[in-house]
C-alpha cells in the first residue's frame, strides 16, 4: 500500500457553483496562486443544482474523492440554493458515511468569488490528504464488478 | 375492540361516507392478515386487527387503480397515520379525502398485545395522540441499535457489510412498492435517458439503488418497516431508512409524520443549519 | 465555589496594604478565600522576557496546583499576577504542543478546562449588590477618579475583560460605595510601570499627567487595582501635589465599614486621611 | 452523429506556456464525435474567432468547444462568433484551461493532462447541447427609484426626460438626502441647497414622475420587465392633498424640543415638523413617536390650528401597488456611528475619542449643519456644548475607514476632500482661529481636487498633520487631543498635544442601515460592509446580477456627488435602454418540468426563490381531475436548477446544464 | 439392491465434487435466509428448509446476465462476447425445482437456442432431493406429478429410512457424475421411502377452460386489489423467464445485459405513447395466470407453474396464487362451460362502467 499511495495521484472530481467558487478559482488563476492539479472542475449554476446523484456517479467514474462548493451563506447568487444543498449534504453525506463511503472522500466548502487563496490553499490541502488516503479500490471493487 | 373498529367501518360505508375501507383481513391464521378492501357496510365482518397486522395499508392511498372518486376509510395505525399525513403534506390528495379510523397496538408483533381505538378523528387530532403515544418510546429500538453497531465500524468494513447485503439484492423492488412514500409514477430507477441507476442486478446498480431509494425517504420515512419486511432476500433497509431519519432529527430536529402543516425538511432550511461539515 | 487566593510577591512587600485590605473586605462580605499553598512567582515583566518557556511555566504551575487543590477559579489581585496567568494559559489551551512542553517542565498536568482567572475588580463585580448592602459608610461626595493602566485590559484580545479604551467596570464597582466617579482621560494610560527603577523620570513624567489630569476633573482621590501603579502614583507625586491613590479594595473596605488602620491606609506615603474625612 | 470543433487557445504565452496546446488539440482529435482540432495563439482575436467561423461552415460543425481563457470571461465572445456563423450560439461551450490550469499548475506534463481531460468534459457536454433561443419577455415601461438622494433625484429625472415613467420612493418625509443637509460644496464652494433644491421642485412637478415620499419597499416580486413591487406609504397623520404647507401646526407645536434628523441633533424640531425649510413636499408630518397626542391622547392643538383641517391622527399605513419594470437602487449612505460603534458589524469604536461623550466632538455632517446658512446656528461655526466659537479645531481623518483594528478597512474616499472643505469654511468664518487635520495620506484625485487641499493649506492655512490620534480627554472645558506628528523626528515620529475646542471625525461612509434586508427583497448582492454588489467592478458598474435592477450613487461604494450623479445618469440611460424595445431577451437558461412524469409533490415550489414554479391541473376528458403537477414559468425562471435537484423522481431539468450533460462531463474525467 | 448414499457422506459426495474442480451449488444459510448459493465448502450446505427463498434457475438464467461488452473508439465500437461457464453440480433442489428446468428447456430452446442458457445446463449436473415434508405453500400434486418426479434431475437422492438416500442416477450425466465420485455410495438394500405427499387441492384441467372463458369477471376486479406490483412472486419463480435487454454503460462503453423482468411491473407493457394495455395490478395477475397456464400450456404443453410456493411464502401481502387457483377450481365447478360460442359480452360493459376501483 505505501509504495502505491508514494506515487499515487488522486482524482478530485469538484462541482463548483458558477457565481462564487467558481469565480473564486477563477481568481486563484488570475492570481497566479499555484495548486496541485489533480483537481478537476465542473461548472454548475448553484450548489442548489448539484445534485446526490452527481457525487455517486463521480465515484463510478473512478473519483478518489469529490467537493462541493460554493457561495458562502447569504451570499448564493440566487439567494437560497446553498441553503437547500447545506441540507441535502448534512443528511447525503452522513448515508454515504454509513454506507460505507469514506467522509473524507466527500468535502464540502464555501469558497467566494473573492477568496481565491482560500481555494488554492483548500485545493492543495484536500489533495494532501486525499493522496493519504490512498486511492479508493473498495469502491472500485464495486464498480468493476 | 374490533367490533367497534367494524362500527365504524359499517357507519361509513352505510352513510355513503366513504366509498371504500381498507384495512386488514382475516387470513389462514392470526400471523397470516392481509390487506382487504370493503365496498359494502355488510362486509365489514372481514376486517380483523391484531398485533401482526404490520402492512403499512397507506401505500394504497396514492394507488391510481384502486382509488376511487370519493373518499376512502382507512383503518389506521400510527404507522398509517404518520404515512397519510406526509402524503398530504406532500399534496399527494386533500386531508378530507382519507377518513382515519385510528387503531393500535400496545406491542406490534407481539403475542395478545392489547390493541385499542385512537380517539382521534381528523388528521390533526390523530397526529397529536399519535405523537403523545409514541413520546419516550423508541418503537425500532432493535433498528437503531444495529445501526450503532455499524455505525461503530469502520468505512471499509461497512462497504464491505453493504456490498454483501446488495449482493442478494434482485432489484423486485418490493421495497419500493411496499413503501407508502415511493409514490412516484416514474421512480428514478427506471430512468435511462441518461440512466441514473443501473438497472441490473449487479453490485453498482444495487449500491446506487438502495442509497439513493434511502436518501429518497430522508425527511419522509416514518419508519414502518415494511420495505424490509417486503424484501424477500432479507436485506435490511431499515437500517438505512433509520439512519437517515436519525440524521434529520438531530440535524433539523424534524420527525416525519407528525404534522401535515410544516414544510418538509427537505423542502426548506435554516439560515442557522449546522455546516461544521463545510470548509 | 471555592476562590483560590494568589497574593503574589507584591502582596507580600510593597502592596501589602493591598492584601491586608483583600483579606478584611472578603471577611466583610463573607466571600471564602482559600490561598493556594505553595503558589509561587508568577513571572512577570522578568520572566516572559528572558525566556518564553519559563514565562509560561511559572503561571503554569501555580494554576496546576490551584486545580490539584480543587479551587474553580483564582483570584490575583496583582494585574501583573492576573495579566500574566491569563496570558500563559491562554497559551497552552491554544496549543497541545505549548501545553505538553509547559507540562514537561513543571512534571505536572494542566487542567484540562482553563481555570478562571479574576484581578481584583473582575472579582469584586459579581458581588455589586452584597457591596451595596453592606455599605454602612457610603462615600457619598467623594469623587473619585478610577485608573486602570494598562495590565487590566491589555491586550484586550487575550484578556477580553471590559473595553480597553473606554472601561467602565472599576466605575461600577467604585459607584456602589457611593462615591462618585470622575469622567477624565487617563483611566489606561500608562504609569510607567516596570521603569520604576531604571527611567525613575519618565516614570514621574508619565505619573504626573496621570495625576494632573485627574485633580484637574475634579478627583479627591485616585483608585487603582494594581500594586505597581500604586507604587508609582502614590510615590512619584509631583511638587505640591498629595492625591491620594487607594487600592479599590480598600475604597469598598471604607465603605462597609472596615478600619482604616485595618485596611493598611495608614502605609501610603501619600495621606489618605484628609481624603477620606 | 455529433461532428464537434475543438479550439485549443495559448493566449499568447498564458496557456502555452505551460500547457502544450498542439498535444492537446491531437488529443482531442481523437475524441469521438470531435471532426476538428486545432491551436491557435489568440482565439480571441479576429483571426482566431474567423478559424472558428471557417470550421462551422466547412466542417458543418454541430458542436464548438473553445479551450482558453474562463467562460465567465469569453464565453459571449465565442457564442456571438458561432452564432455569426449560423450557429446557435448555445452549442459552443467552454474549456477553463487557463484560469483553471495554465495558471495554477507549474508541471506542464501534468497541466496538458489536465487540460486534455477538461476539454474532454466539454466535448462530451457539448455533444448533448441543445439549440436554445433566447426568451422573450415583455416589458413594463416604468422605472423605480428607492431612495431620493442627489443620485435618486438625477436617474429619476434623466429617466422622466427620457419620456418614461418612474416612481420614486423615499423614506424620509421629503427628499434631497444628505446633500440637503450639506453647506458649501468642493471643490467650488457652491451652495448645496442653492444646486439641489431646483432639481428637488422639478421633481416634484414633473409629469412623468410618481413621488412617495415617507414611503418604503415593502416586497418586490417578479423579473426584469415585469416586476410587481408593493410601497408602504406610512402614516403621515396629515393629509397632503388638504395640507397647503402654510406651517402653523409646527409653529403651535408644544412640543419642541425632539432633535432634529435634519440638524443631525445639533438643532430642535416639533413633533409635527418638515424636515427643513425647502422640503420637497413641503408637506408637515407627525413624529408619533414624540407626540404629546400619541403618546399621552391629550394636545391636538395642530388639528386645532389647521385652517384647512389637514391633520388626520386616525389615518394609517396604506399600501400601492405599482407594476414595474425596472429598478434603480439609490439608497445611499449614512456615517459611522463613532458614538456607539457597530458591534453588530463586528467593529469595536472609538473608545479613545470617548464614545460621543465629549458634546463638542462631533462628526462630518454634524459640521456640515453648524456651517449651513441654514443650520441651527445660522451658518455660524459654534460648538455644541456651550455655543462659544471655537478658537482651535481639530479635524480627525480615516475614523472607522482605514483601520481593520477598529472600524472598516476600505478608504471612505470623500473625508480628504470634504475636510480640507471644512477646514476652509472654518477659516472663512473664524478668521484667528486654527484648523489642525491629522492625516495618514492625502488623496484628492479628482478635477481641481488636490488644487483645492493645497488652498486649504497655503492659502487658509489649515495645520495638516500626517498622524493619528492616540485619545482625546477634557481637560477644563478644553479638548486634549493626543496624537502623533509622523513627520517630527523619531523613529516613532514625535507625540503631539492639541488643546482643542472642537474636533471633528471624518467618520466613515457606510451603506444605510437596512440596507441588507433591502438587498434580500430585491435577491441582489452585497459585498461584506453591505455595499450593494455590481454585476462587473469595471465594464458593469451600474448594473446587479439580477437583471433589470441597476445601482446608483453611495449605495454601491462610497462616492462623492459627481460621481453618484454620474453613476446615477449611467443607470437611467440602462433603463432607457432597456425601455427603448417593448420585448426583452433573457438567457435561456430555465428548468423544465416533465409532466408525464411529475407527481406533484412541489417540493419545487418551495425551493424555488423566485415564485417561477405554477401547479397546472390535468384533467381527463370528462374534465375529472386528474393530477396537479408542476410548471415554470421561464419568464420568473432565473434557471439556478435548485428544483431540479430537489426532484425525487427527477421529473424536472435545466436546459444547459441537463442532467444528460452532467453525467457525461462527469464521464470525461474518467 | 440399490445405490445409497449415506446422510453422513453428503458432504463427502460435496467434498469429491470440489476436488474434481466442480462449482458446487445448494442451499446454504445467509443472513437468516437460506438461498441456493456457492458453497465455500461442504459443511456450508443448509437443508433445514423444506425450500430455498430464491429458486435455481439463476444458476441457468442469471438475474443479470452480460451478453457482450462493448468500448466506445473515435468511430468504431468494440466488442467481446466470450461466455464459458464454470462446470457445476447443483444440489439441494426439489422435484419442482427440476421440473422447471424441462419446461425452460422448452422455452429456450424453442425458436431461438439460448446458448447462455443451454451452455449453463449442459456444464451443470443436478441433484435433486425429494421432499420429506411440505408445507400449506406446496402443491406440486396439483400439477400433476409429485415430490420425488425425477424430471429435469439428473440425480435424484431419496430420503429413506436407515438416515440414506436412494440414490437415482437419472441421466447419463448423473451417471458419470457418480461414476466420477464413485467412493461416496455404497450398495445396499433401502429402508423405506421417506417422501412425503402434499395433497391435491384444485382440478388443474378445470383451471385452463374456465381461464380461456373469463377474461372478463368479478374476480378479476375484486381478488388482486392488494397486489402491491413488486416483482417477487416473479423473480422468486423457477418459472418466470421474462426478461429486458438493456445497454447499460457511460460515454467510454459498457455491457448490453439481459435482466429478469417482471409481468408484474407497471413498466412492463408501458408503451411509449403512455398507454398501458395493463393498466392495473388485477389486469397484470390476470395476466400471470393465463400465461401460466393458458398461453404457456398452449405452446409448450405444460403449464409455467411447478407448485413450489415461493411466491406465496414471499408476498408481501400473502396474495397466494394457490388460494386463486382453488377458488377458480370452485367457480369452474359452479359454472361448467357453456357450449362453445357463447361468450358472456355484456360483463364487460358492466364492470368498465364502474368506478375506478374495478377498471382493471
Amino acid at each position: 500500500m505505501e509504495t502505491t499511495t508514494a506515487e499515487f495521484e488522486p482524482k478530485i472530481i469538484a462541482f463548483l457553483c458558477n457565481w462564487c467558487t467558481y469565480a473564486g478559482a477563477d481568481l486563484a488563476g488570475t492570481s497566479r496562486l499555484k495548486y496541485p492539479a489533480n483537481i478537476r472542475a465542473i461548472r454548475l449554476t448553484c450548489t442548489g443544482r448539484i445534485e446526490p446523484m452527481f457525487l455517486l456517479k463521480a465515484f463510478q467514474e473512478g473519483a478518489d474523492a469529490v467537493l462541493v462548493s460554493g457561495c458562502h451563506p447569504g451570499d448564493c447568487h440566487y439567494t437560497s440554493g446553498n441553503y437547500h444543498a447545506r441540507r441535502r449534504w448534512t443528511v447525503f453525506r452522513k448515508l454515504l458515511e454509513f454506507s460505507g463511503i469514506d467522509p473524507r472522500r466527500v468535502l464540502f466548502s464555501w469558497v467566494s468569488a473573492a477568496e481565491g487563496r482560500k481555494w488554492s490553499e483548500l485545493v492543495a490541502e484536500i489533495t494532501a490528504q486525499v493522496r493519504a488516503l490512498g486511492p479508493f479500490t473498495s469502491f472500485e471493487r464495486i464498480v468493476k464488478a | 375492540m374490533i367490533e367497534q373498529l367494524r362500527q365504524r367501518a359499517r357507519e361509513l360505508l352505510g352513510e355513503g361516507k366513504v366509498a371504500l375501507v381498507i384495512g386488514h383481513g382475516r387470513g389462514s391464521s392470526p400471523q397470516a392478515t392481509f390487506p382487504v378492501f370493503i365496498t359494502k357496510a355488510d362486509a365489514v365482518d372481514r376486517l380483523v386487527f391484531n398485533p401482526f397486522c404490520r402492512n403499512n395499508l397507506a401505500v394504497y392511498l396514492t394507488r391510481k387503480d384502486i382509488m376511487p372518486k370519493g373518499a376512502v376509510g382507512l383503518v389506521a395505525r400510527p404507522e398509517e397515520v404518520r404515512s397519510v399525513a406526509v402524503l398530504v403534506q406532500e399534496q399527494q390528495f386533500d386531508a378530507d379525502r382519507v377518513v382515519l379510523i385510528g387503531v393500535a397496538c400496545a406491542e406490534p408483533g407481539k403475542e395478545g398485545a392489547a390493541c385499542e381505538m385512537l380517539k382521534g378523528r381528523t388528521l390533526k387530532e390523530l397526529e397529536a395522540e399519535v405523537a403523545e403515544r409514541l413520546k419516550g418510546r423508541d418503537p425500532a429500538q432493535d433498528v437503531a441499535a444495529r445501526v450503532k453497531e455499524l455505525e461503530a465500524m469502520t468505512p471499509e468494513q461497512r462497504l464491505a457489510f453493504w456490498e454483501k447485503e446488495f449482493s442478494r439484492c434482485i432489484r423486485c423492488y418490493a421495497c419500493r412498492q411496499a413503501c407508502p412514500m415511493c409514490y412516484c409514477e416514474r421512480c428514478i430507477v427506471e430512468k435511462n435517458q441518461p440512466q441514473w441507476i443501473p438497472s441490473s442486478a449487479r453490485p453498482l446498480g444495487n449500491y446506487f439503488w438502495n442509497v439513493i431509494r434511502a436518501f429518497h425517504l430522508a425527511g419522509r420515512c416514518i419508519g414502518c418497516g415494511a420495505c424490509a419486511r417486503a424484501c424477500p432476500m432479507g436485506i435490511p433497509l431499515d437500517l438505512l431508512n433509520a439512519k437517515v431519519a436519525r440524521e434529520v432529527k438531530e440535524s433539523f430536529a424534524y420527525e416525519a409524520g407528525f404534522d401535515h402543516e410544516v414544510p418538509p425538511p427537505m423542502a426548506s432550511f435554516r439560515t442557522d443549519d449546522e455546516q461544521e461539515f463545510i470548509k | 465555589m471555592a476562590t483560590g487566593y494568589f497574593p503574589g510577591c507584591s502582596l507580600e512587600g510593597t502592596a501589602a496594604e493591598f492584601d491586608m485590605s483583600i483579606r478584611c473586605l472578603a471577611q466583610a462580605l463573607d466571600l471564602e478565600l482559600r490561598e493556594i499553598d505553595d503558589w509561587n512567582c508568577c513571572g512577570a515583566s522578568a520572566a516572559h522576557q528572558t525566556n518564553h518557556l519559563l514565562g509560561l511555566a511559572l503561571p503554569a504551575r501555580t494554576i496546576a496546583l490551584a486545580a490539584a487543590q480543587g479551587l474553580e477559579e483564582i483570584f490575583a489581585p496583582c494585574a501583573a499576577c492576573s495579566n500574566r496567568l491569563i496570558a500563559a494559559q491562554a497559551e497552552w489551551l491554544g496549543d497541545a504542543g505549548v501545553r505538553a512542553e509547559v507540562e514537561r517542565a513543571i512534571d505536572m498536568a494542566l487542567p484540562a478546562a482553563p481555570v478562571p482567572v479574576r484581578n481584583c475588580i473582575d472579582f469584586l463585580l459579581p458581588h455589586i449588590e452584597k457591596i451595596k448592602t453592606a455599605v454602612t459608610r457610603p462615600l457619598a461626595g467623594k469623587k473619585v477618579a478610577c485608573y486602570y493602566g494598562c495590565l487590566l485590559v491589555r491586550p484586550p484580545k487575550v484578556l477580553a475583560f471590559d473595553d480597553p479604551e473606554n472601561p467602565t467596570s472599576m466605575e461600577t464597582v467604585a459607584a456602589a460605595t457611593g462615591a462618585e466617579p470622575v469622567a477624565w482621560g487617563f483611566r489606561t494610560e500608562c504609569c510607567g510601570a516596570a521603569f520604576a527603577m531604571s527611567s525613575t523620570a519618565s516614570v514621574e513624567r508619565l505619573c504626573e499627567r496621570i495625576l494632573v489630569n485627574a485633580k484637574a476633573e475634579g478627583a479627591h482621590m485616585v483608585i487603582v487595582a494594581c500594586p505597581l501603579c500604586h507604587a508609582n502614583l502614590d510615590m512619584r507625586q509631583p511638587k505640591g501635589m498629595a492625591l491620594p491613590v487607594l487600592y479599590l479594595t480598600q475604597l469598598v473596605g471604607l465603605a462597609v465599614g472596615v478600619a482604616p488602620k485595618a485596611l493598611g491606609l495608614k502605609k501610603h506615603i501619600t495621606p489618605v486621611a484628609a481624603a477620606i474625612a | 452523429m455529433a461532428r464537434i470543433g475543438v479550439f485549443i487557445c495559448w493566449c499568447g504565452e498564458n496557456i502555452g506556456r505551460t500547457v502544450d496546446c498542439p498535444k492537446v488539440a491531437a488529443e482531442a482529435g481523437g475524441f469521438p464525435g470531435v471532426v476538428h482540432a486545432v491551436d491557435y495563439k489568440y482565439m480571441c482575436s479576429d483571426p482566431g474567432q474567423g478559424m472558428i467561423k471557417d470550421a462551422i461552415k466547412e466542417k458543418k460543425l454541430t458542436g464548438v468547444v473553445v479551450a482558453a481563457c474562463s467562460p465567465r470571461m469569453h464565453e459571449p465572445t465565442f457564442r456571438r462568433a458561432c452564432a455569426e456563423a449560423g450557429l446557435n450560439p448555445f452549442l459552443c461551450e467552454m474549456a477553463n484551461i487557463r484560469e483553471h490550469c495554465s495558471w495554477v499548475h507549474e508541471e506542464k506534463g501534468d497541466a496538458t493532462a489536465k487540460a486534455v481531460q477538461l476539454v474532454r468534459v466539454m466535448v462530451e457536454k457539448v455533444k448533448r447541447n441543445e439549440a436554445l433561443f433566447p426568451i422573450k419577455v415583455p416589458v413594463t415601461k416604468r422605472a423605480l427609484v428607492i431612495g431620493g438622494g442627489i443620485a435618486g433625484i438625477q436617474a429619476a429625472l434623466d429617466i422622466a426626460n427620457g419620456g418614461q415613467k418612474v416612481v420614486l420612493v423615499e423614506k424620509e418625509p421629503s427628499i434631497g438626502g444628505h446633500m440637503a443637509q450639506l453647506s458649501e460644496t468642493f471643490p467650488t464652494l457652491d451652495c448645496s441647497q442653492c444646486i439641489l433644491t431646483p432639481r428637488m421642485v422639478e421633481v416634484a412637478a414633473h409629469p412623468n414622475i410618481t413621488l412617495h415620499t415617507y414611503a418604503e419597499v415593502e416586497s418586490v416580486s417578479g423579473f426584469i420587465g415585469n416586476f410587481d413591487v408593493k410601497i408602504r406609504l406610512k402614516a403621515r397623520s396629515v393629509d397632503i392633498k388638504k395640507c397647503t404647507g402654510c406651517g402653523l401646526c409646527a409653529q403651535k407645536c408644544p412640543q419642541k424640543k425632539i432633535p432634529s434628523e435634519f440638524d443631525e441633533g445639533l438643532g430642535m424640531r416639533t413633533a409635527i415638523y418638515t424636515p427643513f425649510a425647502q422640503a420637497v413636499p413641503n408637506k408637515p408630518v407627525i413624529d408619533r413617536a414624540h407626540c404629546t397626542k400619541f403618546l399621552t391622547g391629550k394636545c391636538g392643538v395642530c388639528q386645532k390650528v389647521c385652517p384647512v383641517g389637514a391633520v388626520d391622527y386616525a389615518q394609517e399605513d396604506t399600501f400601492v401597488e405599482e407594476k414595474i419594470g425596472a429598478i434603480v437602487v439609490a439608497t445611499g449612505y449614512r456615517l459611522y456611528d463613532f458614538r456607539n460603534g457597530e458591534k453588530d458589524y463586528g467593529i469595536e469604536g472609538y473608545g479613545e475619542y470617548g464614545y460621543g461623550q465629549y458634546k463638542d466632538v462631533i462628526d462630518g455632517l454634524q459640521f456640515e449643519r453648524l456651517a449651513s446658512a441654514s443650520g441651527p446656528t445660522g451658518g455660524a461655526i459654534l460648538r455644541p456644548s456651550d455655543g462659544k466659537a471655537p478658537e482651535t479645531v481639530v479635524f480627525i481623518k480615516c475614523v472607522g475607514s482605514r483601520d481593520c483594528a477598529k472600524g472598516l478597512s476600505y478608504c471612505s474616499k470623500i473625508c480628504c476632500m470634504y475636510i480640507a472643505k471644512h477646514a476652509m469654511l472654518y477659516k472663512h468664518k473664524v478668521h484667528h482661529g486654527t484648523a489642525y487635520v491629522f492625516y495618514m495620506d492625502i488623496r484628492a484625485g479628482g478635477k481641481n481636487y488636490d488644487e483645492f487641499v493645497r488652498r486649504a493649506i497655503e492659502e487658509d492655512g489649515a495645520v495638516y498633520i500626517r498622524g493619528r490620534v492616540s485619545r482625546i480627554y477634557t481637560r477644563g472645558d478644553k479638548l486634549i487631543v493626543a496624537g502623533a506628528d509622523t513627520l517630527l523626528g523619531g523613529a516613532a515620529g514625535g507625540r503631539v498635544e492639541i488643546e482643542a475646542d472642537m474636533v471633528v471625525l471624518a467618520t466613515a461612509m457606510r451603506p444605510q442601515y437596512g440596507i441588507e434586508a433591502l438587498a434580500q427583497k430585491l435577491s441582489i448582492g452585497y459585498d461584506e460592509y453591505g455595499f450593494l454588489t455590481e454585476a462587473h467592478p469595471k465594464l458593469r458598474p451600474v448594473e446587479t446580477n439580477t437583471a433589470g435592477i441597476f445601482l446608483a450613487g453611495a449605495c454601491q461604494g462610497v462616492k462623492d456627488i459627481p460621481e453618484a450623479v454620474g453613476q446615477a445618469s449611467g443607470a437611467a440611460a440602462k433603463v432607457l435602454g432597456l425601455f427603448s424595445s417593448d420585448q426583452l431577451e433573457r438567457e435561456p437558461i430555465v428548468a423544465r418540468v416533465n409532466q408525464s412524469q411529475c407527481v406533484g409533490c412541489f417540493y419545487c415550489e418551495q425551493v424555488c426563490p423566485y415564485h417561477a414554479i405554477e401547479r397546472e391541473e390535468k384533467r381527463d376528458k370528462a374534465g375529472n381531475l386528474i393530477a396537479r403537477v408542476a410548471k415554470v414559468n421561464a419568464g420568473l425562471c432565473q434557471g439556478c436548477g435548485a428544483c431540479v435537484a430537489t426532484c425525487r423522481s427527477n421529473s424536472i431539468d435545466l436546459d444547459g446544464f441537463s442532467e444528460e450533460q452532467v453525467f457525461s462531463e462527469i464521464g470525461g474525467l474518467r | 439392491m440399490a445405490m445409497l448414499l449415506a446422510r453422513k457422506n453428503l458432504h463427502a459426495l460435496l467434498r469429491g465434487a470440489m476436488e474434481k474442480k466442480y462449482r458446487v451449488v445448494g442451499p446454504t444459510r445467509t443472513a437468516g435466509i437460506v438461498l441456493f448459493a456457492e458453497l465455500s465448502d461442504p459443511g456450508a450446505l443448509c437443508l433445514d428448509e423444506l425450500n430455498t427463498q430464491n429458486s435455481i434457475k439463476e444458476f441457468f438464467f442469471p438475474k443479470s446476465e452480460t451478453l457482450l461488452t462493448y468500448t466506445l473508439g473515435k468511430k468504431d465500437v468494440a466488442i467481446a462476447d466470450d461466455f464459458a461457464p464454470p462446470r457445476t453440480v447443483l444440489i439441494g433442489g426439489r422435484a419442482c425445482d427440476a421440473r422447471s428446468l424441462v419446461a425452460l428447456d422448452r422455452l429456450f430452446g424453442w425458436d431461438y437456442k439460448d446458448k447462455f442458457y443451454f451452455k449453463r445446463r449442459e456444464a451443470t449436473c443436478v441433484i435433486t432431493l425429494a421432499c420429506d415434508r411440505f408445507d400449506e405453500a406446496c402443491f406440486c400434486t396439483s400439477l400433476g406429478f409429485g415430490p420425488r418426479a425425477t424430471e429435469g434431475s439428473d440425480i435424484l437422492l431419496v430420503p429413506a429410512e436407515g438416515d440414506a438416500y436412494i440414490v437415482e442416477a437419472v441421466t447419463d450425466k448423473g451417471r458419470a457424475l457418480i461414476a466420477e465420485l464413485e467412493d461416496v455410495f455404497t450398495e445396499g438394500t433401502p429402508g423405506a421411502e421417506k417422501v412425503a405427499y402434499p395433497e391435491k387441492k384444485f382440478d388443474l384441467a378445470a383451471v385452463k377452460p374456465w381461464l380461456e372463458r373469463n377474461f372478463d369477471h368479478p374476480i378479476w376486479k375484486e381478488e388482486f386489489l392488494s397486489c402491491l406490483g413488486c416483482g417477487t412472486c416473479t423473480y422468486q419463480c423457477p418459472m418466470c423467464h421474462c426478461f429486458d435487454i438493456v445497454d447499460e454503460g457511460d460515454i467510454h462503453g459498457g455491457a448490453r445485459c439481459k435482466n429478469w423482468d417482471s409481468c408484474q411491473f407497471a413498466l412492463f407493457t408501458l408503451h411509449t405513447s403512455g398507454h398501458n394495455p395493463r393498466p392495473a395490478q388485477a389486469s397484470r395477475w390476470r395476466q400471470r395466470l393465463r400465461h401460466k397456464f393458458v398461453y404457456y400450456a398452449d405452446k409448450f404443453g405444460t403449464e409455467a407453474c411447478v407448485g413450489c410456493g415461493r411466491c406465496i411464502r414471499n408476498c408481501p401481502v400473502r396474495l397466494s396464487i394457490l388460494d386463486k387457483l382453488v377458488l377458480i377450481g370452485r367457480e369452474a365447478a359452479a359454472a361448467p362451460a357453456p357450449p362453445a360460442g357463447a361468450q358472456p359480452r355484456g360483463v364487460t360493459k358492466r364492470w368498465r362502467a364502474t368506478t375506478s376501483i374495478f377498471r382493471i
